[in-house]
């Protein structure tokens, strides 16, 4: 392992360009520090990026990646240091002056316009002259030239909000493109999408990289690092702790450089004993408030002390599958939780009934639907479960008491940092905030968990963990649904694996009997059932 | 020193409190004397001043407005040394004077005026907020108007049931056109702030207005067939006059003391034609004689002239 | 880690921010060509100077801590009930219709039925906005907005027509019967030995507003009913994710909203009119949405927001009363104190954090 | 119902709705721009007063109408200070701004004039006049279209005709130039457009001086109509403009038939204010509260959800 801690600096030392030598880097930040109030978010950072290479970012949930790159972007004002662009001195005050230099950025949640099309979110900043119709015009034809040499079609007058997350990305790369950008940041930009888009990103990436492009990735995952970049940097708690050659080094090394331990970044666990059919779903529809069939006849049953892992392309049911066992989607069809039927419509439908009766559900959205993100940590840590007879204290009053101490107890052992009841739930990182979620679910001890994307955004410490916790759960006999666009995730916690596609079941198939290869394959809807497998 | 209270629509309002202002104000410029005075914001407020001022030993008190007497009561009683003049109601205590007008017998007059300045059979109203007391002055211009047009017809619109229909002249003056497309030649307002709308519109439109409680003939020359005036500026007036040894009991302002009438002077001279100037004087004599009884609204809340 | 002592955010804020909005409210003293430190002078002594003043102070601030409470519970569930004015109106007609047809033998019967009947009047008049809000996604701001012109218009008919004493000038009913009449301070502080003017309106629906204070802290942050309505406020879609149905929310939130509100009226009409006076709430509704907003939904905030209106509203009247001022002045100072303290708070918050880190970070070093 | 009076309804609905629909319109493009604006009672209020005062000091409507637009502007400032740059709340902002103006027109106007808070009466040629359209007195008494041509469509004040141009060059303003949908990006994501190297500030800026030029024409309006300043005199139609932004789903087009609406629903109640059915009658108090009842209705039978800018009400803050 060759860790240069010192790379950052050394390039500080080349000689200032007046005149921009011919192979200058294509961006140099020199003593980036920047606080929000008291948090100090970039310790002066300096890093150097070649021309024409693709620059792996990692760190921990907090660490300060984003904040840098927003600085890069013009988004943020930096406290201190310099920034260079092709070798000269640039003042980057807000995002104008970024898009001149030739940064694009896109962004972890993006910045489309939802109710505006393709075509507008596009022109927005980039117009010329006051009217729309010339702008327009060109750029649908910039647009079909660009989609066409990168592959990155999409409809241009499409709503955004009528397209899926992988294609709104697209849009925020040609975005950048159509403002001419040569150099490119990616903030976690494939933290929602399938991994055949994922793929495809790649794919462009490369393409882009082919032209002379110089791309930024911010990400969680290892694989994507080792996969795609020429150079990484590791970031903790503000400060830039490594820059490495992707080459020289490997994931374990840069998992121990994030998170300042060593990491697993395999699931140990021993095989299922699964018992007694916990769940079984049968010819289960759901039609959508649009009148959209979502769930086309879904046959499912899960055991206890097992682990099924759904995999699909997002969008084709596996959310409103979770949100009707979760009670707060109507759906048709017939459900059995141990044996007994659950109402499907009507008064005992809701999410709190499904409770009762032991259903624990990690919703896929954890800012809107997981958490409230106004909330003290000990009051998200009931919700939901706010009427168990154990939260209150009388008749009306709930019993706050309680409910911190039993937050405090559970922060402590699901290690949500920092474990403090009384801060509120968005000033908790993201894998922080995931881990909150779980810890009361899992807490529960339900007889039932339903869990969606279960690390999304989340870094890999906190993934190890998280995994950890939910195997835990099955080895005391629990069953759990698994929904996870991450094909990773899906063959290494998972016992049985399901594959929808189009509001069906594709088919069943054993971890130990496939690969990410056919999975993608029956996610694309293209693979037929295999009898023999997944009967059982 | 006297002292006065003028009422929610303030001492500007151009109508009302106005005129108890002016009334203030004439005998302050000929006695020289001094006077307090103050403007409500809410309804509490009225039994507080009323304290303040006895408590600071003004006197005599004068307040301008019915809604007064439900205060008054309790404070005249706790001071039996302080003289008070209400107007507009009576208050049965020994240390009140109550001013009542009968503006029914000024509207009547406006009534006659509307009739013998419209060529047709159709004259109208526009009030304020929907009140007895201001179907009082509808009422009595009613009849007026159907001593000489027994057939004809008087369109009556009030602006508002909310305090904001004194403020409203903007609606004030669709009133009026609606009237005037409605066949209104003549229209009487009563409405505070909303009024100067109507007699503006009126003069827009190439109607006649009557104006109200203080002489408005002056705001549209020529367009301003009168202005039924109450005199709360005599009232006032006659209060501070009399200072601590005020006048208690009951005191009726009508035509025969000039409590009320129509407004002649050089704005409407030749508005008022000599027939017409013969009947409103033949009624003055009538009413003042008893002769005619025009109709109080307030004894029964229902017009016989509607 | 925080940014500044919760006391700083707490108190400092507000009172600078108070103090630039009376540094403004002097200029424009000065400008009408008065003398500013007079006034204030005059306004402290007109609401605290005596216990009279005092009175009529905590009377406007009892007005003003139910519509206070009342946008707040509509707040926290993210509903902007603009309807106080109409719901404290109707609230009106609900107690004066308890008062005027039973005669009560003792007040201490009455005002809990009162109390009934102003809450269920106003309540009923939030129910109709909260539904079609619920129901039909109509806008609560426009239908409440839509209700108070209603209500005025309603409560005039009622008035003129049913209730009015015939003969009278006056819109409004008779009096309440003297078995309604509830005690005034001045009553229930001289057993006790305590002079307090005989004549100041505030009487035991100050205490009452207190305890609605009280309550309100429970229903909102001890209640699983508060826990559920902030849950809803915060965010609809986590809120249906917890099984919490978001039409029994704002309709329960609208109900409890409008019977705060109708509650107000057994203060106006019970306690000091003793009848039903038309307009009885003179835009007791509106200021609401200033002290709830001003008192961060929090029922100390509104209760001490509700004094400072208390104090804005009585001094300010005094001001009027002896100063000559015109008694608009007194609106332009509320103006300016809601625009400082509610408004430009950040104006005020920015330099002041920045003073705190760089003092913290002194400290450190 | 004849024709003619049905055509001076409708004539009386114009005059009514013009000061609805500037209001309106200047809602429209503040909330488009993500500031909510119920400060729109206080700008119409502080217009007519300024616009009144201008008006008759100097004996034009013009200057008049310069002071309206400067008053509203004014307040419109403000509103952005408190709101945009200070990130305060806006509703607050807003509510206070209706105080300050309802308090202020009355103090300055006491002591300018000393007619409490009234402003002298306007003379008519410090008001603004009929505009007769071409042949409008010719073809009055062509049957049909005479009266529709001459007593609807011409003789209106030239404000009028100005507010319901407004309707098509918002319109255009919004939809087909790019001022426009930066306004509307605003609204609805201003990270969105922060991003794209355009200011936020300086959009919503823009957006709350468009606001306050219209908000002043609609309180000139007023105070010409009514030849002056009364104290509290916008009587609530503010407050109605909002509701009829709400109702025309923050569009131009449909801001023009939403005030129309209110127009006429207060016209004919202006008309009929008491109808007597047979023994029944209906009472006064019903018909003056019919243009609210009957908004509520619609509201919940016909219009359903209004989704507003999605980014109303938030002002922009990147760094907590
Ligand atoms: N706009 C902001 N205002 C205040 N504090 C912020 C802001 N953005 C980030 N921070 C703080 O700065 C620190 C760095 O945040 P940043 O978003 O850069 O982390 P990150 O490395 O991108 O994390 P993640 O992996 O979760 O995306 C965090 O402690 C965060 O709380
Ligand atoms: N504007 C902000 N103000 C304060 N804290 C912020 C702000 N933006 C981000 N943060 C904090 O910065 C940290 C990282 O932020 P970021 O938006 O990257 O979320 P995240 O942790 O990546 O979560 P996810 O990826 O699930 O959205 C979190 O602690 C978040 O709460
Ligand atoms: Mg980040
Ligand atoms: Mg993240």
């Amino acid at each position: 392992m060759s860790v240069q801690s010192e790379a950052g600096r050394q390039a500080t030392a080349a000689p200032t360009a007046s005149t921009a030598p011919i192979d200058a880097p294509a961006i140099e930040l020199r003593g980036i520090s920047k606080a929000f109030g008291p948090v100090q978010a970039n310790k002066d950072i300096s890093i150097t990026v070649k021309k024409g290479t693709v620059h792996g970012i990692i760190g921990e949930n907090g660490a300060g990646k984003s904040t840098l790159m927003s600085i890069l972007y013009g988004f943020y004002k930096a406290d201190a240091g310099t920034i260079h662009i092709k070798g000269q001195e640039v003042q980057i005050a807000d995002s104008q002056a970024a898009i001149s230099a030739g940064i694009g950025m896109v962004f972890q949640h993006f910045k489309l316009v939802e109710n505006f099309t393709v075509l507008e979110n596009v022109i927005l900043g980039a117009e010329d002259g006051g009217l729309l119709k010339p702008s327009l015009a060109k750029a649908r034809t910039l647009l079909k030239q660009l989609s066409d040499e990168y592959q990155l079609s999409v409809d241009p007058d499409a709503l955004i909000e009528d397209l899926s997350v992988g294609h709104q990305q697209r849009v925020e790369i040609l975005k950048a493109l159509y403002r001419q950008a040569d150099i490119l940041i990616l903030d976690e930009p494939t933290g929602v999408l399938t991994p055949a888009e994922a793929d495809h990103l790649f794919r462009i990436l490369e393409g882009l990289k082919e032209q002379g492009k110089t791309i930024i990735l911010i990400t969680h995952k290892l694989r994507e690092i080792m996969e795609i970049t020429d150079t990484v940097s590791v970031m903790r708690r503000g400060e830039m702790t490594a820059t490495v050659q992707t080459a020289d080094t490997t994931p374990e090394d840069l998992a121990e450089l994030m998170v300042g331990r060593k990491v697993l970044l395999h699931v140990e666990k021993k095989p299922a004993t699964p018992g007694a059919q916990i769940l079984e779903i049968e010819n289960l529809h759901v039609v959508d408030e649009q009148g959209v069939e979502r769930v086309k006849g879904i046959d499912l049953h899960v055991r206890a002390g097992e682990i099924l892992g759904i995999c699909g392309v997002a969008g084709n049911g596996q959310t409103e599958l979770l949100e009707v066992l979760g009670g707060y989607q109507n759906g048709t069809g017939t459900i059995r939780l141990n044996g007994e039927e659950i109402d499907l419509t009507g008064k005992n439908s809701d999410g709190q009934s499904r409770r009762a009766r032991g259903i624990s559900h990690v919703p896929e959205d954890r800012h809107d639907e997981g958490l409230i993100l106004n909330f003290q940590a000990w009051e998200n840590m009931v919700f939901g479960y706010h009427h168990a007879p154990e939260y209150q204290k009388n008749r009306f009053l709930m019993d706050n008491a309680a409910i911190k101490a039993m937050t405090q107890e559970s922060m402590t052992k699901f290690d949500v940092r920092p474990p403090n009841p009384k801060l509120e739930a968005k000033s908790f990182s993201g894998g922080n905030q995931q881990k909150i979620v779980l810890a009361r679910e899992i807490e529960r001890n339900p007889d039932l968990l339903l869990i969606g994307q279960p690390t999304r955004g989340v870094d890999i410490g906190a993934i190890e963990f998280i995994h950890q916790q939910i195997v835990h759960l099955r080895d005391a006999g629990k069953a759990i649904l698994l929904v996870s666009v991450e094909l990773d995730e899906i063959l290494s916690l998972s016992d049985r694996i399901a594959v929808m596609f189009d509001g069906k079941i594709m088919g069943e198939r054993l971890p130990s009997e496939t690969n990410e290869g056919e999975l993608g394959l029956m996610m694309a809807g293209i693979a037929e059932e295999n009898p023999g497998e997944a009967g059982q | 020193d006297p002292a006065i209270i003028f009422d929610l629509g303030g001492k500007f309002d151009k109508s009302f409190n106005e005129a108890a202002f002016n009334g203030a104000e004439r005998w302050a410029k000929e006695t020289g004397g001094s006077y307090r005075d103050v403007e409500l914001q809410s309804d509490a407020q009225r039994e507080q001043y009323l304290r303040n001022f006895a408590e600071k030993g003004f006197n005599p008190i004068v307040m301008a407005g019915f809604s007064f007497a439900t205060a008054l009561e309790t404070v005249a009683a706790d001071f039996p040394d302080t003289k008070f003049a209400i107007i507009d109601m009576v208050v049965d205590a020994p240390n009140v004077r109550s001013v009542v007008f009968n503006e029914q017998e000024g509207s009547y007059l406006a009534g006659i005026a509307a009739a013998y300045a419209a060529k047709g059979d159709t004259v109208s109203f526009v009030g304020g907020m929907d009140i007895p007391l201001i179907s009082k002055f509808a009422c009595g211009y009613a009849e007026g108007f159907k001593s000489v047009k027994p057939e004809g017809k008087v369109i009556v619109n009030m602006t508002g049931t909310t305090p904001a229909a004194w403020n409203d002249p903007v609606k004030g003056g669709e009133l009026t056109r609606a009237q005037k497309s409605a066949g209104s030649e003549v229209v009487f307002a009563a409405a505070g702030g909303t009024g100067l709308g109507v007699l503006q519109t009126a003069a827009d439109e190439g109607m006649l207005s009557i104006g109200v409680d203080s002489n408005q003939n002056y705001l549209q020359p020529g367009s301003v067939l009168t202005s039924m005036v109450k005199r709360v500026d005599n009232a006032v007036y006659d209060a501070f006059t009399q200072g601590e040894n005020l006048e208690t009991g009951i005191n009726v302002m009508g035509l025969s003391n000039d409590g009320v009438g129509v407004a002649m002077d050089e704005y409407n001279a030749a508005l008022i034609t000599p027939e017409m100037k013969a009947a409103i004087d033949e009624a003055t004599a009538k009413i003042i004689s008893g002769e005619v009884v025009v109709h109080d609204y307030m004894s029964d809340e229902s017009c016989p002239a509607f | 880690m925080n940014k500044m002592p919760k006391w700083a955010d707490a108190v400092l804020i507000p009172l600078i921010s108070i103090l630039l909005a009376f540094l403004l409210s002097g200029l424009v003293i000065m400008a009408i060509g008065k003398d500013p430190v007079m006034a204030i002078k005059t306004m402290v002594q007109g609401a605290f100077g005596n216990s009279n003043n005092i009175g009529y102070t905590l009377y406007y601030t009892t007005n003003f801590i139910f519509t206070g409470l009342s946008v707040a519970v509509a707040y926290h569930a993210r509903l902007f009930n603009i309807g106080s004015e109409g719901q404290a109106a109707l609230g009106g007609l609900g107690v004066a219709l308890v008062c005027l047809y039973v005669p009560w033998p003792h007040w201490a019967i009455a005002l809990p039925a009162a109390m009934i009947g102003g809450a269920v009047f106003g309540a009923a008049w939030a129910f109709i906005p909260a539904y079609l809000q619920a129901k039909r996604g109509s806008h609560i701001v426009i239908t409440t907005i839509m209700f108070n012109f209603i209500g005025s218009a309603l409560i005039g008919y009622i008035l003129l027509n049913y209730l009015k004493v015939p003969g009278s000038m006056s819109t409004e009913s008779a009096r309440f019967g003297a078995g309604a009449h509830l005690p005034t301070f001045h009553e229930m502080l001289a057993p006790f030995g305590i002079e307090f003017n005989k004549n100041a309106p505030v009487n035991v629906s100050f205490l009452i507003a207190l305890l609605a204070a009280v309550g309100f802290y429970f229903l909102i942050w001890r209640t699983r009913l508060g826990y559920e309505i902030r849950a809803y406020g915060q965010s609809e879609t986590a809120a249906k994710y917890a099984g919490i149905n978001p039409v029994r929310i704002v309709v329960i939130a609208m109900l409890i909203s409008g019977a705060l509100s109708g509650l107000m009226a057994i203060n106006n009409v019970m306690g000091e009119a003793e009848r039903l006076i038309d307009n009885a709430v003179e835009g007791a509704g509106f200021i609401g949405i200033a002290v709830a907003l001003m008192g961060r939904n929090h029922p100390i905030g509104i209760v001490l927001a509700a004094l400072l209106f208390g104090f804005l509203y009585q001094g300010g009247g005094e001001l009027s009363f002896w100063e000559s001022i015109p008694r608009e002045l007194v609106v332009v100072i509320q103006a300016l104190v809601i625009m400082f303290t509610g408004a430009l708070d950040n104006m005020v918050r920015a330099p002041l954090e920045k003073l705190f880190i760089a003092l913290n970070k002194k400290k450190e070093a | 119902m004849d024709y003619l009076t049905i055509i001076q309804i409708l004539d009386s609905t114009v005059r009514l709705a013009t000061p609805l629909l500037l209001t309106c319109l200047a809602g429209l493009f503040s909330e488009r721009a993500g500031v909510v604006d119920i400060g729109l009672e206080g700008k119409l209020l502080a217009a007519a007063f300024l616009a009144g005062a201008a008006a008759s000091v100097t004996g034009s409507i013009w200057i008049g109408l310069l002071a309206g637009v400067a008053g509203s502007l004014a307040f419109s400032m403000i509103h952005g200070l408190a709101s945009i740059t200070f990130k305060g709340d806006q509703l607050i902002s807003g509510v206070a701004l209706n105080f300050l103006a309802a308090g202020l027109t009355v103090v300055v106007g006491q002591s300018w004039f000393k007619l409490g808070g009234r402003t002298p009466s306007l003379p008519t040629d410090a008001r603004f006049g009929e505009w007769n359209l071409p042949f409008s007195d010719a073809l009055a008494n062509v049957p049909f279209i005479g009266p529709l041509y001459h007593e609807l469509i011409s003789g209106h004040t030239a404000l009028t005709y100005m507010a319901l141009l407004a309707v098509p060059l918002s319109w255009w303003v919004l939809y087909r130039t790019r001022f426009g949908l930066r306004l509307r990006a605003v609204g609805e994501n201003p990270s969105a457009v922060d991003t794209a190297g355009v200011s936020v500030v300086r959009l919503r800026f823009a957006a709350l001086v468009i606001a306050g030029v219209l908000c002043g024409m609609a309180g000139t309006y007023l105070a010409s109509l009514a030849a002056g300043f009364v104290k509290d005199m916008s009587a609530g139609r503010g407050y109605i403009a909002l509701a009829a932004l709400i109702f025309a789903k923050w569009r131009p087009w449909y801001a023009l038939s939403a005030t129309m609406l209110f127009g006429l629903l207060e016209a004919i109640g202006n008309r009929y204010q008491s109808i007597t059915m047979g023994d029944f009658t209906i009472p006064v108090q019903f018909m003056q509260a019919l243009p609210y009842i009957l908004t509520v209705i619609i509201l919940a039978g016909f219009v359903g959800k209004a989704i507003p800018p999605r980014a109303g009400g938030t002002p922009y803050v990147k760094e907590r």
